[in-house]
């Protein structure tokens, strides 16, 4: 985005900054539920400064790309399989259909119990939450691949296998790549919560561990930085998806 | 007949019978109260909640009553609810794997503790235990384990040691007894008879409405003695067993803490020392600033 | 020497609801070796699936499909199928090179496939333009890159499925004569369906007119107009305007039926 | 999706993972009581469902969720249709939108809490933050790719901008609106039940959480199995009312998608 | 008496980088009240910008549009523009009946807009299809309907953009017989862009053809045919063919250069 084009926006998102100091210096919020900008951002000029902020966040960063990963892995193959053999599809649409919609933070005491307290368990479910976006995307990709695409590579003689991996993955990329980018978003979320669940570092435990020291100020820098990382992760992701479809419609130069 | 409506947070521990006492027994109705309780899970929703206004009266654990008056809020202790015994049992326990070898603080260091959360009174009286035992806290490491999970983390050789509340304490030793035992007892070994929890206000609402306080502290100061009056009378453990959800068979084996009515500048002084000692430094006002009319009994 | 024979085929459609449908009743079709047929039919009589049939990319329900005298049930390496939606037979995330060079790649590996794609892209006017991707040709050019596509597999057969109906008039006399060039420089077997009465007198040597459905061969008429036939002007040959008058009315005809 | 109404290979392995379960914790492998058998599991959710506890608490979740998701996707279409026809909003106010999407839902509900409390006020805006991103983008979505040509229509027959909004746009921008609805729903019942873990003493979320400080297993599997079955149940429902509402978009040819 | 002027009218389009580009330049032209008139030129040299200028739905760079002798710079109520996709024009969430409707239910309001429907539902050969969607019709039916809400609307005026082009032949066929016999009935005004030569000498009283960009008029031609025409037999006419050669020959060598 050009500089020209985010100005506006930024105006507004100073304005409203401006806004909300003076309606914390004016008595109209309490100091004690939300302090004033200009008493944040020192905080988070500190945290910034001398590195403190590094080490949780490299937590986290690493909870959510070790699950992303895993997930994302395991939901395209398994998308993928369902998708192209009509028996792995009978063998395991109920199963998913039935797991998926149970909300990942109620597994976590499950969770807690086969894989104990450690990064497995969180690990795991961060790549849970990932795992089902993705493969419902994967699966839908992978049967929205155009039967006119499908026949030009039997015509010419393609095998399943060249098909598959030629064809029906890269066809299927979009819907990919979009389920990947809402399980980014997830990957986050359940990072955070599994962290707040049972803390030990990452930016979840922070934010929950400053509210409950009655550290307010330390609590709004911190998820000023986990907003941050946040917009960052899609950015990068965004790039990501531009690069590797700049064939698509919506994106062609 | 308009009742004065008051809400209230607690946390579905033993520690706030004598609440539930009062209401079944009407206590708060014949002062003109209606108590609506909103039982939260963690202290950590509570507290914020009386300063936004959601709450008049909140039930939390000293520790963090403390820390957010380091910070500046004001908040009032309106009466005493919870301390730990004189003696073992204590409602706290610090407990081990049977043959780890582990027996104080000092084979602690460089294991991993479980704490429910850092930085509350759990965690303190822990910390103090391990000092007392000869270890160095800082060579321990606190893991955040939720209660519910303590037992089999610690079954499965997942952590070392755990600080446990009753009734987790019970229920660890039912469940697990063949494996897991109690080690240590963090408050009558280091701070017997030490604070545990208490209910407070905000001071605005105090100065503004003292006199419905003075009705809520009767009310609830008849329930610490209606409980007090059946520490060993089965109905106690029916009324815990109601609201609380836990099984009746294991309240059975459950310590229970002693309940007071009031709260006294000396027993936060000496928690105070203890916060600053782990950790927890700052300044903080004269405590008996702190405490309202109804609780300085 | 019949080059492509379909012998009493018949080709039913499961139904949700009621007995399946049937689509095409004993059709018995056969070309020549390097013959040019065009198919014609009113709208939803079984066309493409008379092609598809042929090309092996469906089952027959009953009789046969014979190519070069062998029995198919799968796509033949003879024959290869050129699509009527060029938009969606080429692969948008392939530059064109790599497009033309998927007839070929799983037998030849990439590079060689490129090499192969490189000359094809000569034949149909388009050297030069193998770096671009298929979304940035007009619709007439991704057009030639199908079927320099399927040219690149060497077929013997090319089956075409009204592979011009989707560009404009203009561009479609462009393919018109590129087609009737390569099938005169190759020797290629030819079956064409089109909708256009005009594209299959100036193209064929013979026209197969298909009933509505369940389709049959209605007329099978032999064009008999000199070659080459230039794509202007054979239009205004008295022949041309013959056949045309005829098939139109018998299609019209049917049509309003 | 259609569930098969024989018994498939799928429903078969669904039924000897249950098995499964049973048997292990039948036979105690995890050494542990917080893996409880099936059965019991089953017995704790009809006793509970029979006293009208859980189909009460069940009943809370849902209202919240459905006020969170209609609060939330109202917003969301609004908000959307607004941003993409008049590109000026949508750089105004763009960047703050994209600041706070990012950030994960349980790091939020402690603020907010400070402001909003612990009842229903925070819940509902707890799920209808999480519905507001998904409709939006969706309904950006939709609203771009309403074609051009549509739009000229209505300009050639003298019909006004706010009827075309009306009676184009809005039809024309459904489909994609129900899409982000579909999406929201799941999202929209796991907030729900997480910020209910969270605080205050409301619904499924908080009988989660008291039963694990209970130490009760069957009751908290229980819950999972409530929210799993609630969970693909209102995925059904959502599916056959957007086929109702959207007929002819599923006519067409275009595929659900999720 | 001219119905619809153009004069010297210009359309540059703002371009990213650079100086705005110019599609049309200067052209000037001007169609008889109940004339038909189609215009003819390469793809992509400005035949539906000038088209929707005439309609009011695009404003213009320089000079001006009049219909009725009005200047206009919004869609006149005399001009309804029928556009080539009918996919895109119909909505599908409406039924026949309502998406012809649609023309009107502003102005009389939903009741008596059904009755209008029907009554040009009929006209165009649909009757007792009001309670379809539009994707339940065959596109030649589809396009009718859109015929039929244009002239629900009861223009003096149709501009119509390549209304034929994404029909089959032989609905193609129907749909122009169609549309003249309207023009005849309602002495309308038609301005028709095609690609099609066949289609433009078949249809209209005089062919506008227009250079490659930007735009301007390259040829005006009276096509001389006599009326009623068949759309089979006029083809055969010696004026046709004549027509017809002249025009291909122009546009093909316009399109090669
Ligand atoms: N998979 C299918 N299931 C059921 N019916 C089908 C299927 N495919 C095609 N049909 C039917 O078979 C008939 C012939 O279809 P086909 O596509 O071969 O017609 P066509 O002659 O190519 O038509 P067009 O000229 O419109 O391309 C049609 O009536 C169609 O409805
Ligand atoms: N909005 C626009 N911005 C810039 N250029 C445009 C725009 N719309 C059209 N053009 C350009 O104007 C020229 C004329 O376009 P127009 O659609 O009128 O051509 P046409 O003659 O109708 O072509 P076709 O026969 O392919 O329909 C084209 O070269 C096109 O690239
Ligand atoms: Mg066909
Ligand atoms: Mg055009």
């Amino acid at each position: 985005m050009k500089l020209s084009r985010i100005w506006p926006g930024l105006v507004v998102l100073a304005l409203l900054l401006a806004g909300l100091e003076a309606a914390v210096n004016a008595g109209l919020i309490r100091r004690a539920l939300m302090p004033a900008p200009s008493a944040i951002a020192p905080v988070l000029w500190g945290l910034l400064e001398s590195g403190e902020v590094l080490e949780p966040l490299f937590a986290t960063l690493r909870l959510v790309f070790a699950g992303f990963a895993i997930g994302s892995v395991l939901g395209i193959a398994v998308g993928l399989a369902m998708g192209w053999f009509p028996a792995a599809f009978r063998l395991l649409e109920p199963l998913v259909e039935l797991l998926r919609p149970i909300p990942k933070a109620a597994l976590v005491p499950a969770l807690m119990l086969f894989l104990g307290i450690g990064e497995t368990m969180k690990i795991t479910s961060v790549s849970l939450a990932v795992l089902f976006p993705v493969l419902v995307n994967t699966l839908q990709g992978v049967r929205g691949v155009d039967r006119v695409m499908l026949d030009a590579a039997r015509t010419h003689g393609w095998g399943p296998a060249h098909t598959l991996l030629h064809l029906v993955l890269p066809a299927a990329l979009p819907f990919i790549l979009a389920g990947m980018r809402i399980s980014l978003g997830l990957a986050l979320v359940l990072a955070v919560l599994a962290e707040m669940l049972t803390g030990q570092g990452g930016l979840g435990f922070l934010i929950l561990d400053m509210q409950r020291s009655f550290l307010i100020r330390q609590m709004y820098a911190w998820l000023v930085i986990l907003a941050v990382v946040g917009l960052a992760l899609n950015g990068l992701f965004l790039f990501v998806e531009r690069r590797a479809l700049h064939w698509q419609p919506a994106l062609r130069p | 007949q308009n009742l004065t409506k008051l809400r209230v947070s607690v946390i579905p521990v033993l520690d706030v019978a004598p609440l539930h006492a009062a209401i079944r027994e009407g206590y708060f109705a014949a002062e003109g109260i209606e108590i609506d309780t909103s039982t939260t899970t963690g202290g950590a929703t509570g507290l914020p909640g009386l300063i936004a206004g959601q709450f008049q009266v909140t039930f939390s654990n000293t520790v963090s009553i403390l820390l957010g008056v380091r910070e500046g809020l004001d908040f009032r202790f309106v009466s005493g609810a919870s301390r730990g015994a004189m003696t073992p049992p204590d409602i706290f326990a610090v407990m081990a794997k049977k043959g780890s070898g582990i027996r104080s603080g000092k084979d602690l260091e460089g294991k991993r503790i479980a704490s429910n959360t850092r930085n509350n009174i759990v965690w303190l009286r822990g910390m103090a235990w391990v000092e007392k035992t000869g270890g160095d806290w800082h060579r321990v490491t606190t893991v955040e384990v939720p209660f519910p999970q303590m037992a089999d983390a610690l079954a499965g050789g997942r952590i070392d040691a755990a600080i446990l509340s009753e009734p987790f304490v019970a229920g660890a030793l039912a469940t697990h007894g063949d494996t897991l035992e109690r080690i240590g007892w963090p408050i009558s070994e280091t701070a017997p008879g030490g604070t545990n929890a208490q209910y407070v206000a905000m001071k605005d609402e105090l100065n503004a409405h003292g006199e419905v306080f003075d009705r809520f502290g009767r009310a609830l100061h008849r329930g610490v003695d209606w409980v007090n009056a059946r520490l060993t009378d089965p109905v106690l453990l029916e009324l815990i067993a109601g609201f609380s959800r836990v099984p009746i068979e294991r309240l059975r084996q459950v310590a229970l803490p002693a309940y007071p009515k009031g709260v006294t500048p000396g027993e936060l002084d000496d928690l105070l020392v203890s916060m600053k000692h782990f950790g927890m430094t700052g300044t903080y006002p004269a405590t008996s600033s702190l405490i309202f009319r109804t609780a300085a009994v | 020497m019949d080059f492509l024979e379909l012998n009493a085929v018949t080709k039913d459609f499961p139904s949700r609801s009621g007995p399946p449908a049937r689509v095409m009743d004993g059709v018995s079709l056969a070309v020549r070796q390097g013959e040019f047929m065009a198919v014609l039919g009113p709208s939803g009589c079984g066309k493409s699936t008379l092609l598809q049939m042929a090309a092996g990319l469906l089952p027959v329900s009953a009789g046969e499909v014979r190519i070069a005298g062998r029995r198919i049930s799968a796509p033949p390496p003879e024959a290869v199928y050129v699509f009527q939606q060029y938009t969606r037979s080429l692969l948008p995330w392939r530059n064109v090179r790599d497009n033309v060079g998927f007839a070929v790649e799983h037998r030849l590996g990439r590079r060689r496939a490129r090499d192969v794609a490189e000359v094809q892209l000569g034949q149909v006017g388009l050297a030069g333009f193998g770096d671009h991707f298929p979304w940035q040709l007009s619709g007439g050019m991704q057009q030639r890159v199908a079927i320099a596509r399927a040219l690149a597999a060497e077929p013997a057969m090319l089956l075409m499925d009204e592979p011009f109906s989707a560009v404009d008039a203009l561009t479609r006399l462009d393919l018109q004569a590129l087609i009737l060039d390569i099938w005169t420089r190759r020797q290629l077997t030819v079956l064409l369906v089109t909708h256009d009465v005009e594209e299959a007198i100036t193209l064929a040597d013979r026209i197969a007119v298909l009933t509505q459905r369940p389709a049959s061969v209605a007329q099978l008429l032999e064009v008999g107009i000199a070659r080459p036939r230039d794509p202007v002007t054979t239009r205004e040959l008295p022949r041309f305007l013959q056949l045309r008058h005829q098939l139109l009315n018998t299609l019209l005809a049917r049509h309003e039926a | 999706m259609r569930l098969s109404a024989r018994p498939s290979s799928g429903v078969v392995l669904v039924a000897c993972l249950l098995l499964l379960w049973e048997v292990s914790a039948r036979l105690d492998w995890m050494h542990t009581p917080n893996w409880p058998p099936l059965t019991d599991v089953l017995v704790a959710l009809a006793h509970d469902t029979l006293t009208g506890e859980l189909p009460l608490l069940v009943g809370g979740t849902l209202w919240r969720m459905a006020a969170g998701l209609a609060a939330g996707g109202a917003a969301g279409v609004v908000v959307g249709m607004l941003f993409a026809t008049l590109p000026m909003t949508a750089r105004l106010f763009g960047p703050m939108v994209e600041l706070v999407r990012p950030i994960p839902i349980p790091a939020v509900i402690p603020p907010l809490v400070l402001f909003l409390g612990l009842d229903n006020t925070m819940k509902v805006t707890v799920v209808a933050l999480t519905v507001f991103f998904p409709v939006l983008t969706n309904t950006m979505q939709g609203v771009a790719a309403v074609e051009a040509d549509t739009l000229a229509m209505g300009r050639t027959f003298g019909i006004g901008p706010l009827r075309r909004a009306l009676r184009i746009t809005l039809p024309a921008v459904l489909p994609y609106i129900l899409a982000g609805f579909r999406v929201s729903l799941a999202l929209a019942l796991v907030v729900a039940v997480v910020a209910e873990m969270i605080a205050g003493e409301q619904g499924i979320g908080h009988y989660l959480v008291m039963m694990q400080f209970a130490g009760r297993a069957p009751e908290i599997y229980a819950t999972v199995l409530v929210l799993a079955v609630l969970g693909y149940g209102l995925n059904r429902a959502f599916l056959v009312m957007e086929h109702r509402t959207i007929h002819w978009w599923f006519a067409m040819g275009r595929q659900a998608d999720g």
